[in-house]
């Protein structure tokens, strides 16, 4: 491993955020061709019209299907997943981003939109577990 | 000879394609940032590029589940817009230039960078929001494109570093193309916002506007923020930033600003833009 | 803290695959080449790794027609051996590291080396003919793989100096991880050989035993030799040797030769094999 | 463009030698999209019970149809094909690969095994087309 500028441990002192790493992507494997296989129409509707029985098509753990069928996107970031793949699942939905990212905060979609538009979420405080700041 | 003759950076924002693909640019949330980037339309026009080299990140399109490249290079003759969820965005398929991009996946391997070369995708908003802000909604897009896309989502990308000098080593390429093409390099992605977790919705506008400054003033002091630097300050995914550093390293020191645009909120994300020309 | 023990060469040619799986190792033809690798075996079954980093080159089999990656690191759990065209070797499936994959893939990259992750794949005759080479007909394979994937078919493959200093860079990777494990690195390919056009059959055994010579005893100066020396002496597919030099580059300078192999042809290829120990 | 301690155009300087590059693979994408179908038992079947009807499913050229049809390996070269996509041919056809690889020669199989057990093609006069070393 090279020396770095920084400590890697300190990726996981960023509050209220996951990094996605080559582990993580393993784990979600299975969950994250469902989600791909969300790109076509033909299987949005077999989703639509089955969701737990489109999803027992993919290999994906229980606790992966049950967070996908409880829209719960902060549990399927803890079990692998990653934003990217999974704003598929919103889209099926035919709710926004904002939408489905809100329900990952503290905040309801209306309140979430307000404070995007009052200028977003402040860094301070935000940006360091053990700092504080 | 093929020359870098300017560069943009740009947002790339899902739902800005979708606000102009369902009529709604005029609506008060939106008509502020296409306004902000009607300058650069008109600037364009004069531009003319022949071809743009298109750097962005796949968001788990055509990548990222069974290959994640650190840098590749689209070689193809044209790209569908993907169907990412609700039906591909209605706008013209985009056509390569695989001449030009197999002399630059040529060169910059010779120049020891590990290029991926993709023979066959479709790409997604990180592509296509960007040619829709700079030409609007056309029959046909006016460029060809040389698509690069760039890991920033599964840990470690590449470095800040890294990205400039694979700026340089495309400046190299591009210079050594027999063929007379104004060529443009844009970046597209940042600036500052998270999509995910508790932390979801961070803005750093005093980040995003220190960073904009340095773009056109300090470019170089850019090359060393860190990943950890991107990730507290610019949000999980702010880095993807780091598209905006191959586009610098590829313009020249002394490039010009001609335009600047910052805006908070696109959905979830802070906008800025910046065209900056070789003079 | 895991370490690098030795390092394997081989070549990898697919008939030698087909002779094992179909019980002709005794006939005239293959009994100087299974006999050849026989004191490897021994000595195999003493060293005993636990991982054995694989580099080799996919030959139309996983990649080269939509992804064209210049170096690719397998992170799964288990590879299938693939189906070629004859149907897949009956060997057994190739089980991963994927922790140490991972691992060696965020170092690789922090050591800018712009890594292709591939999380699925089925591996063809490049991986598995040098498994069973090593460890003859087996129920299981006695180690884990990590792939790693060099592109040496469409020009330009990396430069055998950027191959070796990828080499350099796995060594620190291995050495960072928090494991006890044994690991060995395998470069499969060559050695000279042409299976197209003309002039297939091409056969430089002076070249090849230069090339073995050199690395024992002057590897450092491999690393000049150019694509076009490569193509010229050794084939247009003896350019599978500058795997070796990813083994080499791993290896420490003071490796002691364990055995060495030499021998003309294999269907097309002469096949050459060394066995390296780091003291 | 680097600068480079050979000329690149003396890769084309190799006797009988066709260097493989992106702009091979472009010209050859769909050819070799037929060569990896090779990889599934049942598109052999299909291919070996109506040769010209597979190839007639991928968006080839008729010159690359023809010379798949004609086994004419030194012409799918030609076209932009490499021969590690094309050997699967010769394997859905029952041949070894020293078997297809000897129709690109002067020679004929039983000849081309014969060069090989004697030491192989000598490297003495085949490097250089200019240079005749
Ligand atoms: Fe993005
Ligand atoms: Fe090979």
């Amino acid at each position: 491993m090279p020396d770095l500028p920084y400590d890697l441990a300190d990726l996981h002192d960023i509050p209220g955020t996951t990094i996605f790493t080559a582990d993580s992507a393993r784990r979600a494997y299975h969950l994250h061709r469902f989600c791909m296989s969300l790109m076509k129409e033909e299987n949005r509707q077999r989703f639509r019209a089955d969701e737990a029985g489109w999803l027992a098509t993919f290999a994906m753990t229980a606790e992966q299907r049950d967070a996908v069928l409880a829209r719960d996107y902060n549990r399927m970031i803890a079990l692998g997943g990653n934003i990217y793949f999974l704003v598929k699942i919103a889209s099926t939905d035919g709710i926004s981003v904002a939408q489905a990212v809100s329900t990952m905060t503290d905040l309801d979609v209306a309140d979430y939109t307000a404070m995007m538009i009052a200028g977003g979420r402040t860094p301070q405080g935000n940006r360091s577990i053990k700092g504080g700041w | 000879m093929a020359r870098i003759t300017a560069g943009v950076t740009t947002s790339h924002v899902p739902a800005i394609g979708a606000a102009l693909d369902n009529g709604k640019t005029a609506e008060p949330y939106w008509a502020p940032i296409f306004d902000g980037y009607a300058p650069s339309r008109a600037w364009m026009a004069e531009a003319a590029p022949e071809v743009v080299i298109l750097v962005f990140n796949d968001h788990a399109t055509s990548l990222m589940l069974d290959v994640v490249p650190t840098f590749a290079i689209g070689c193809a003759d044209a790209y569908t817009p993907a169907d990412e969820g609700w039906g591909p965005r209605p706008v013209p398929v985009v056509e390569g230039h695989a001449e030009l991009s197999a002399h630059i996946a040529q060169s910059l391997i010779l120049d020891e960078f590990d290029m991926t070369l993709i023979n066959a995708m479709d790409v997604d908003h990180g592509l296509t929001v960007p040619l829709s802000l700079m030409f609007g909604a056309v029959d046909r897009w006016p460029v060809r494109v040389v698509p690069i896309m760039v890991n920033v989502t599964q840990f470690p990308p590449p470095s800040g570093d890294r990205c400039w000098r694979l700026g340089e080593a495309l400046a190299r390429a591009v210079a050594s193309f027999p063929q007379d093409l104004r060529v443009q390099v844009w970046g597209t992605g940042g600036m500052s916002h998270q999509i995910q977790g508790p932390r979801a919705g961070l803005i750093n506008r005093a980040f995003d506007t220190d960073f904009l400054d340095r773009m056109v003033g300090d470019p170089q002091s850019l090359r060393g923020i860190t990943h950890l630097d991107y990730l507290r300050e610019a949000g999980s995914e702010g880095i993807e930033l780091i598209t905006w550093l191959i586009m610098r390293g590829a313009l020249g020191e002394g490039a010009v600003e001609r335009h600047r645009f910052y805006h908070v909120p696109a959905s979830n994300t802070a906008v800025g833009h910046l065209v900056l020309e070789n003079v």
